[in-house]
């Protein structure tokens, strides 16, 4: 193994292992590891240090290199991806470039992985060897400065998307806010009331939704989707389809005559907005404070369009309605049912993403009854229930026209529960104890609450339960077994039965109540595979995005300039998703306010010499950056292009692709490294 | 890639073969092993210090048919070339013939009259090589000048340097002809099955025309000298009619409908020692009529008739040895196929005594008369209005199994024998080699040179030279033989006395 | 090291996006498994050469475990699809040259599946054990062994049963 | 002062080599001129002790073909070393292995009783076999061992430079032969042909499109091969894009694919692994069966990438000769 970098100056390698306190040293000798990479041509110095990552270890490292004329760095720590940038930094700091440094992962990949002591240590030798050996070839880089197109998209409009789009506006940057509903306002906007503090959801949400249908930096697209995502942080390309809703946004001034006089005088559609318990006509809006107050009309029941679609993928005009709601528009001549799917293209440096996420199907529980049982609700079928604005103007008259005088509310329904989903949702207690609260009040019934543990951790919650306590709710602990009408007495007759084991009373009790609630758990949306791909992000095993550290990092992502906010990320309350939603907004800003950021330089280069022209590499770059060049008979790679795989570099037959950070003779060195120490 | 580079990935390799060398520092061979490159005699005397027995060894094995296993067919032609580097058109040539019959795919006629015309031009070519510069040498320099002359130089002294630039300028412009169309003439890639890979351009036929008469007028040139030195010099032809040199032995060759010679294609003729002929058969019968013999004292295998049997090294009216190359293919056929030839022909058995010739030196005239035969086919193939038709492959459709092909090479019959699996991938593999056909005879001439002399123990410093002659009349390819060393070979002797104790090594010279 | 028993010695390719940050994960979880591999980062795994895979058996591995992103979600499009294409027709030339085909394993693990690298690096050191060594360098040794005693055999070669016996010989002098 | 002295020597090699030197044609007579041919046993004979009594680089080049197949060659190759300034291996076999190095995939006991037992045409009821020793009588011929494993002369010995080719051009050993004796010589260990690929001088290398990916692989046993068309945009696998150039693509113009001799670049390590990775990258399928699909054009991967290469190459033979 050569100590001479390029035939020129010697190499002087200074390497240091860190102990991370315990979370090293308990598994791995580190003085022992020092001592052995001492002994390897190319080392000057071997040290093991307690913090390597801490103020003192990186000024240890500036010292050595000073002192010492080092020009290689190696530290064997924790994974690269987490203190890299720490370490290139104190080599720069040190007068290096930065890239004369190399990282050991002798932690996540060592230490935590492995019981004994003696092979971790040897595999920790190794692994320095190699770094050892491959450092030795680390050539200056200089990094690239890519410039950040200051507008951001948001994906999606709930809370989150809503908040940190205000936010970034406010901030004076160009917002596009997509959502894909008719209106935003995501889940909140169908609840009656928040907990703890029982205010209306509507009264905090809908100011800010119509601030950002009106707010100068935020361009508002709903009933919209993202379909294609393209490019890197600082610079992505986007593609947006705007549905058609045969209204023309510009035109509707939200007077809404047009629904009165539609020629279906009854509302006889299925309302998604209110769960499907209340009716709408095929010209709607979503309710009554919708963003943006523009309404639409569903061409699947809309009688001037013929049922199927076109090739195209739009719908047909059959132009065999009266068109009443035309008339009633009048010269604002806001309706036109020949509108088309709208593809938009933009440009923006940032991207957060706030998709939120969907309810548990109850039906996924069957000896729960929903949907066999037509008194078995849904938590969100009791928010619109409840509600003013809902479908019943906010009495609870159940699907049978009663009152119930007796209601069950089942937690933890597809949450904790190894059948379906095994994790907690989080809001579920809270919410379940919200809407005991609000149906007592509507109903003055008896209300069970049924749960396996009450989980209340947050400000003014603990005292909400014991608020509930004192309001007489009765709390059951225990997870029901089933809910049946199957009655064994009389007064079991004509009523829901929960049969639960009161785990503190000791026995199976059954409870006949008129109206059963499932409290219902938080799930990823059904389409995050899809826009997991699209935006090149993880999951999860649960299948919410995956942030890239839980602790350090929870609103980024693995992709640079992509961040999370809210329940996409994974199940939590309006006051942690809002505050999430700021936190990634800040970190767009962040960025935005740098103006650039500073690229990995792991690019590839052709060797313009040795290349061959044999045009073996040009169909393997996904970005397009290698071309030809006819006069020359030669590929080059555009640098701005390439993303730095370094597939093309694997691929060249001839060996006259290189890759800086990974070439070829850093990685073989390393190899070479790895098997040298047995 | 920077120095440092190379050096990193050097180490593995380096580190592999500095622990080989260090166990292997100190290489010695017992001297009685050593053959450094040569064919080796190992000659045991008796009590009366008469040979009692030479052995003929060849020393290597390379083991060609094994190492093709698993190999797509149509790379057979190219692998099997690399047998080797003197005669690689001929192997070549037999393999891609056998992917003919694999495939069952019949040439296209322009693809044959080219691979024929291919054919003719690298055995006129290997001949002319034969002629002036391996064996050659011993007449036209004569067999007792000193070794560093007995090779090109001396020839070039002998007849002039003018007449030296026409050999070597000659042989260039014939190999043109097998790069045009091989690429190479080392180890050429023209064949594939159904016919060639490339056709002759109208444009370029002119300048091989013009070579084709120089050809013809070269061969004939070739003759005269051959005339001139060694037929006018009674001591040459003395030495080739000698007893020491001659063998009754049968003889195989192949010969068009006409029983007349022919290099390319036709079916296999043997004659016994009286000119009969003992059977006619084509390449895929080969196995009912040809079978090796394996001797435990050389990694050649002996080649003998299949019906006749393994007798031993024996010679006669009912041996089962025979002999193959130009002497042996002028006794197995009719005559020439060409005129000029013929009239050679004609010469040559009447000035030695009518067939068939039993004097293994006479194959330097037989070899003179075939370059003549050679000629004027390419003169022919190439004033053949379809040599320069593009239509000169036609591809196989059917599923491969087996197939063999022969042909003449320039030092006797060859026969490449494949079987596949159904992609095409040879399971089978075997080659029986013109200098394996010859091996019986040639392990003969080389006992019975030394048998006739060496007496009383009295070994000549020239013996090996006299020995060689016999053995260098075959123009032996121990490549072939062994699919092992190259073309030609120089010899070493080892002498023993009835003691078994080596009392003498002999080296050329 | 030589008095310890033989383990099975692992080189591994990671692609940085999926496999390498799963074994972060692994780390982070606590999860235990063998310590046989050393995991060399690449940023893709479309970036791993054959020629890195043949180098690492070469210097002594007994095995290597390439990991990269599931199908259609490599970070750069489609590295990982250019890496299956050669895995297989490579897998199916290291059979030719006589190494089983599990010594080299090519698994998706995406950033999630910390568990996944646990059992897949469990699973094969269990597998290479079952294999025995590989040890390509200690095999250059046994190969030149084994031909000096071949040629030390040259010499007491025992006198083999053979056809053309001297009475044959005698016989074919006599007849010429 | 006297010219300086040159030797040539072949170990398992076809002899083709020698036949190159020989096809100097006209150039020969000039090389005879400015050098002293000391050995060379295609052309003349010599003494293996007259080679022994030489002082130590007195010869000034020794170009040696051929790959090392047995201890009498590999001890040549060590005296020839002690006895040249430069040793120069010539060819493939002695470069890389060449066509004999494909027998690293199978083992002596598999040649030996296929060639003595098992061929067709061998009719041998005792199985008899050549003896390394022989026995009869008292007389005992000796045969040299053949190794087990074909080795590159640089696996043997230190190497100056090499010349490529199976067979090397005689431009190329002249232009070797030029620079040998006027002393500009690239650095110690150089291979003296251009280090590009091949399709920096194939005549075709404009015929082939930017986009070339594979669906499937046409072997040239069952397919018409066009005369102008590169070989990959024919489907056909060509070895060019991998291999060094200096042949002026020959056997393209022979209208067939290159198949690799000249070996890899000096920046590839292993040529056919090199080969395949890009080969394969191209492939158009995504999932594994319609990939095996396609790869079942390449149905020897080791003959189609390793043809000249196997000694050289990283795993240099097949690991259970037997299994």
């Amino acid at each position: 193994m050569s100590v001479k970098q390029n035939g020129k100056e010697e190499v002087r390698i200074g390497f240091y292992v860190c102990h991370c306190g315990h979370n090293i040293a308990a598994m791995v000798d580190c003085p022992e590891v020092a001592k052995y990479i001492e002994t390897l041509p190319g080392v000057v110095l071997s040290r093991d240090y307690k913090y390597m990552c801490s103020e003192p270890g990186q000024d240890l490292v500036q010292q050595d290199i000073r002192e010492y004329k080092l020009n290689r760095v190696v530290v064997a720590s924790c994974s690269p991806l987490l203190h890299e940038h720490t370490f290139r930094s104190a080599t720069e700091a040190g007068g290096l470039n930065p890239f004369f440094f190399h990282m050991v992962n002798i932690r996540e990949h060592n230490s935590w992985v492995h019981t004994d002591r003696k092979e971790a240590t040897e595999k920790a030798k190794g692994l320095a060897h190699a770094a050892i050996q491959r450092v030795a070839h680390h050539k200056a880089l200089e990094t690239k400065r890519v410039e950040i197109n200051p507008a951001v998209l948001v994906v999606g409009g709930g809370i989150a998307g809503i908040h940190a789009a205000m936010t970034l506006a406010n901030a004076g940057k160009k917002v596009y806010l997509v959502e894909r509903e008719p209106s935003i306002g995501g889940h909140m906007a169908k609840f009656d009331k928040t907990f703890p503090t029982l205010d209306c959801a509507a009264c905090i949400l809908t100011p800010k939704m119509s601030e950002v249908g009106c707010h100068p930096n935020i361009t508002l697209w709903t009933y919209s989707e993202v379909t294609k995502v393209d490019g890197f942080v600082g610079n992505f390309t986007i593609q947006v389809k705007r549905k058609p809703r045969y209204i023309d946004p510009d035109l509707c001034t939200g007077c809404q005559e047009c629904i009165p006089s539609c020629v279906f005088k009854e509302p006889k559609f299925s309302d998604e907005f209110n769960e499907g318990l209340g009716k709408r006509k095929p010209v709607f809006i979503s309710f009554p404070q919708a963003t943006p107050q523009v309404v639409v009309i569903d061409p699947e029941v809309c009688l001037n369009f013929k049922r199927g679609k076109n090739p195209d993928g739009s719908a047909i005009v059959s132009d065999k309605c009266k068109k009443t709601c035309v008339d009633a528009c009048g010269d604002k001549k806001a309706i036109d049912f020949t509108q088309k799917d709208i593809v938009e293209e933009i440009k923006v440096g940032n991207i957060i993403v706030a998709t939120g996420f969907k309810t548990f199907d109850a039906e996924r529980t069957p000896q729960y009854g929903y949907g066999k049982h037509k008194n078995v609700y849904t938590a969100l079928e009791i928010e619109r229930l409840v509600n003013a604005s809902g479908p019943t103007g906010g009495d609870v008259i159940m699907r049978d026209g009663k009152t119930p005088k007796s209601i069950g509310i089942i937690h933890c329904v597809g949450s904790r529960d190894y059948k379906t989903n095994k994790w907690c949702s989080r809001v579920c207690c809270m919410y379940s104890m919200k809407l005991a609260h609000l149906l007592k009040e509507h109903t003055d019934a008896e209300i069970y609450s049924f749960y396996i543990d009450m989980r209340t951790p947050g400000k003014g919650y603990e005292e909400f339960y014991n608020k509930m306590l004192e309001e007489g709710v009765h709390f059951v602990r225990g997870r029901v077994g089933e809910v049946t009408d199957w009655a064994f007495t009389p007064e079991e007759e004509g009523k829901l039965v929960i049969r639960v084991e009161d785990t503190l009373a000791g026995y199976v009790r059954r409870i006949p109540v008129d109206m059963v609630v499932l409290a219902t758990g938080l799930e990823p949306q059904a389409d995050a595979q899809d826009v997991r791909r699209l935006f090149n992000m993880s999951c999860g095993s649960e299948g919410f995005f995956l942030e890239r550290h839980p602790k350090l990092a929870p609103v980024n992502t693995f992709s640079d300039g992509i961040y999370l906010a809210g329940c996409c990320q994974g199940p939590k309350d309006i006051p942690d998703t809002v505050a999430q939603a700021g936190a990634a907004a800040a970190e767009a800003l962040v960025l935005i306010d740098r103006g650039y950021i500073e690229q990995e330089p792991n690019t590839a280069f052709i060797l313009d010499e040795e290349c061959s022209g044999c045009k073996s590499c040009l169909p393997l770059c996904p970005y397009t950056a290698i071309t030809y060049q006819e006069d020359r008979k030669k590929a080059v790679i555009n640098e701005a292009l390439c993303k730095g795989c370094g597939t093309c570099v694997g691929a060249c037959p001839s060996g006259s692709i290189v890759q800086n950070l990974f070439d070829d003779d850093e990685i073989f060195s390393e190899i070479a490294g790895v098997m040298a120490y047995e | 890639m920077d120095k440092a580079t190379q050096d990193a990935f050097n180490t593995g390799n380096a580190l592999a073969n500095a622990a080989y060398q260090s166990k292997k520092r100190n290489v010695t061979i017992d001297p009685v092993t050593r053959l450094e490159g040569h064919g080796k005699i190992d000659i045991y005397l008796d009590d009366k210090g008469d040979v009692e027995r030479a052995y003929f060894q060849v020393p290597e094995l390379r083991g060609f048919e094994v190492f093709s296993l698993g190999r797509p067919a149509e790379d057979m032609p190219q692998i099997t070339s690399r047998i080797c580097g003197v005669c690689p058109t001929a192997h070549h040539m037999a393999a891609t013939k056998a992917l003919d019959d694999l495939y069952k795919v019949e040439p296209t006629s322009a693809g044959r009259k080219i691979r024929e015309l291919v054919y003719n031009a690298f055995t006129l070519e290997d001949h002319a090589l034969h002629v002036f510069v391996l064996g050659g040498p011993d007449f036209i320099v004569g067999p007792e000048a000193p070794p560093e002359l007995r090779n090109i130089v001396g020839v070039i002294g002998k007849v002039g340097l003018e007449a030296g630039r026409k050999v070597i300028s000659m042989r260039r412009r014939v190999r043109e002809i097998i790069s045009y169309f091989g690429g190479k003439v080392v180890h050429p890639v023209l064949g594939l099955p159904g016919g060639v890979s490339k056709a002759l351009k109208k444009e370029d036929l002119p300048k091989f025309q013009q070579l084709a008469t120089d050809g013809v007028e070269f061969a004939e040139w070739t003759l005269q000298i051959f005339k001139d030195i060694v037929l006018k010099n009674p001591d040459y032809v003395k030495m080739i009619l000698s007893d020491t040199y001659t063998h009754k032995t049968c003889y195989m060759g192949m010969v068009d409908e006409q029983n007349k010679v022919n290099f390319y294609d036709g079916k296999l003729r043997v004659v016994d020692c009286d000119g009969k002929e003992v059977c006619k058969f084509t390449a895929q019968q080969y196995r009912e009529f040809v079978s090796e013999h394996v001797e435990p004292w050389s990694y050649m295998k002996f080649t003998f008739l299949k019906q006749r049997g393994w007798k031993g090294f024996v010679e006669g009216p009912d041996t089962g040895i025979y002999g193959v190359g130009p002497l042996a293919r002028l006794n197995a056929a009719d005559g020439m196929a060409t005129p000029k030839a013929q009239a050679a022909c004609e010469e040559y058995f009447k000035t030695l005594g009518g067939k068939p010739v039993h004097h293994t030196l006479a194959t330097h005239w037989a070899r003179v008369v075939e370059m003549i035969q050679a000629a004027e086919r390419i003169e022919q193939l190439l004033n053949d209005p379809e040599i320069t038709s593009p239509d000169v492959r036609r591809a196989p459709t059917s599923v491969p199994k087996e197939g063999m092909g022969v042909v003449e090479a320039p030092r006797g019959t060859l026969f490449h024998h494949y079987q596949t699996d159904e992609r095409g991938c040879i399971t089978m593999a075997n080659m029986v080699v013109a200098t394996g056909n010859n091996a019986a005879r040639i392990a003969m001439s080389v006992e019975r040179a030394a048998k006739g002399l060496i007496k009383e123990g009295h070994v000549t410093e020239g013996l090996l030279n006299k020995v060689e002659m016999a053995f260098r009349a075959y123009d032996p390819c121990l490549g072939c033989a062994t699919h092992a060393l190259p073309g030609h070979m120089p010899l070493m002797a080892h002498i023993y006395d009835h003691r078994r104790q080596l009392v003498q090594v002999l080296e050329q010279s | 090291m030589s008095e310890k028993p033989w383990t099975p010695r692992i080189v591994a390719f990671f692609c940085n996006w999926c496999t390498y940050t799963a074994a972060d994960l692994a780390g982070v979880s606590r999860l235990k498994y063998a310590a046989n591999a050393r995991v060399i980062r690449v940023m893709c795994s479309g970036r791993i050469d054959p020629q890195f895979i043949l180098d690492a058996l070469n210097r002594g591995a007994d095995g290597v475990l390439i990991g990269g992103c599931h199908p259609n979600d490599c970070h750069y499009v489609e590295g990982n699809y250019k890496m299956l294409r050669r895995f297989q027709l490579l897998q199916r030339m290291l059979g030719d040259m006589g190494l089983e085909k599990e010594r080299v394993r090519l698994e998706w693990i995406s950033a999630a599946e910390g568990e996944k690298v646990k059992t897949v690096m469990n699973e094969m050191v269990q597998t290479l054990t079952r294999l025995g060594p590989l040890g390509i360098p200690k095999r250059w040794d046994e190969w030149d062994k084994e031909m000096t005693e071949m040629e030390h055999q040259a010499g007491a070669q025992e006198p083999v049963a053979c056809n053309c016996g001297i009475a044959k010989i005698k016989a074919e002098v006599a007849h010429v | 002062m006297s010219k300086p002295k040159v030797a040539f020597y072949w170990c398992a090699s076809c002899g083709g080599c020698e036949e190159t030197v020989v096809d100097l044609a006209e150039d020969i007579l000039a090389v005879v001129e400015k050098v002293d041919i000391v050995l060379w046993p295609v052309a003349m004979d010599f003494k293996y002790k007259d080679i022994e009594a030489m002082a130590d680089n007195s010869i000034f080049a020794t170009l040696l073909n051929g790959a090392i197949r047995s201890t009498e060659q590999e001890e040549m190759a060590h005296l020839l070393r002690r006895k040249s300034q430069f040793l120069i291996a010539y060819g493939s076999c002695a470069h890389t292995g060449g066509i004999p190095a494909l027998a690293n995939q199978f083992s002596r006991e598999q040649i030996l009783k296929f060639n003595y037992e098992d061929a067709p045409s061998v009719v041998n009821e005792n199985k008899v076999r050549p003896q390394l020793k022989f026995e009869e009588e008292g007389r005992s011929p000796h045969l040299p061992m053949l190794w087990d494993t074909v080795r590159t002369l640089d696996q043997v010995v230190e190497v100056d430079f090499y010349i490529p080719g199976c067979p090397p051009t005689p431009k190329l050993t002249k232009t070797a032969f030029d620079a040998l004796l006027s002393g500009n010589l690239p650095p110690k260990g150089s291979v003296l042909a251009p280090d590009m690929a091949l399709c920096g001088e194939c005549p075709r290398k404009d015929s082939k499109p930017i986009d070339v990916v594979f669906t499937g692989f046409n072997r040239s046993a069952t397919t018409i091969l066009d005369p102008e068309k590169c070989f990959l945009a024919q489907g056909v696998v060509c070895m060019g894009p991998a291999t060094r150039s200096g042949c002026e693509a020959q056997c393209v113009d022979g209208n067939m694919p290159c198949t690799g001799c000249f070996g890899g670049t000096s920046r590839v390590h292993d040529q056919g692994a090199k080969m395949l990775s890009s080969l394969c990258s191209n492939i158009e399928s995504k999932e594994e069966a319609g990939i095996n699909k396609t790869l079942e054009g390449i149905p020897d991967p080791v003959g189609t990438f390793y043809r000249y290469g196997l000694a050289k190459s990283i795993l240099r033979r097949r690991i259970n000769p037997t299994a």
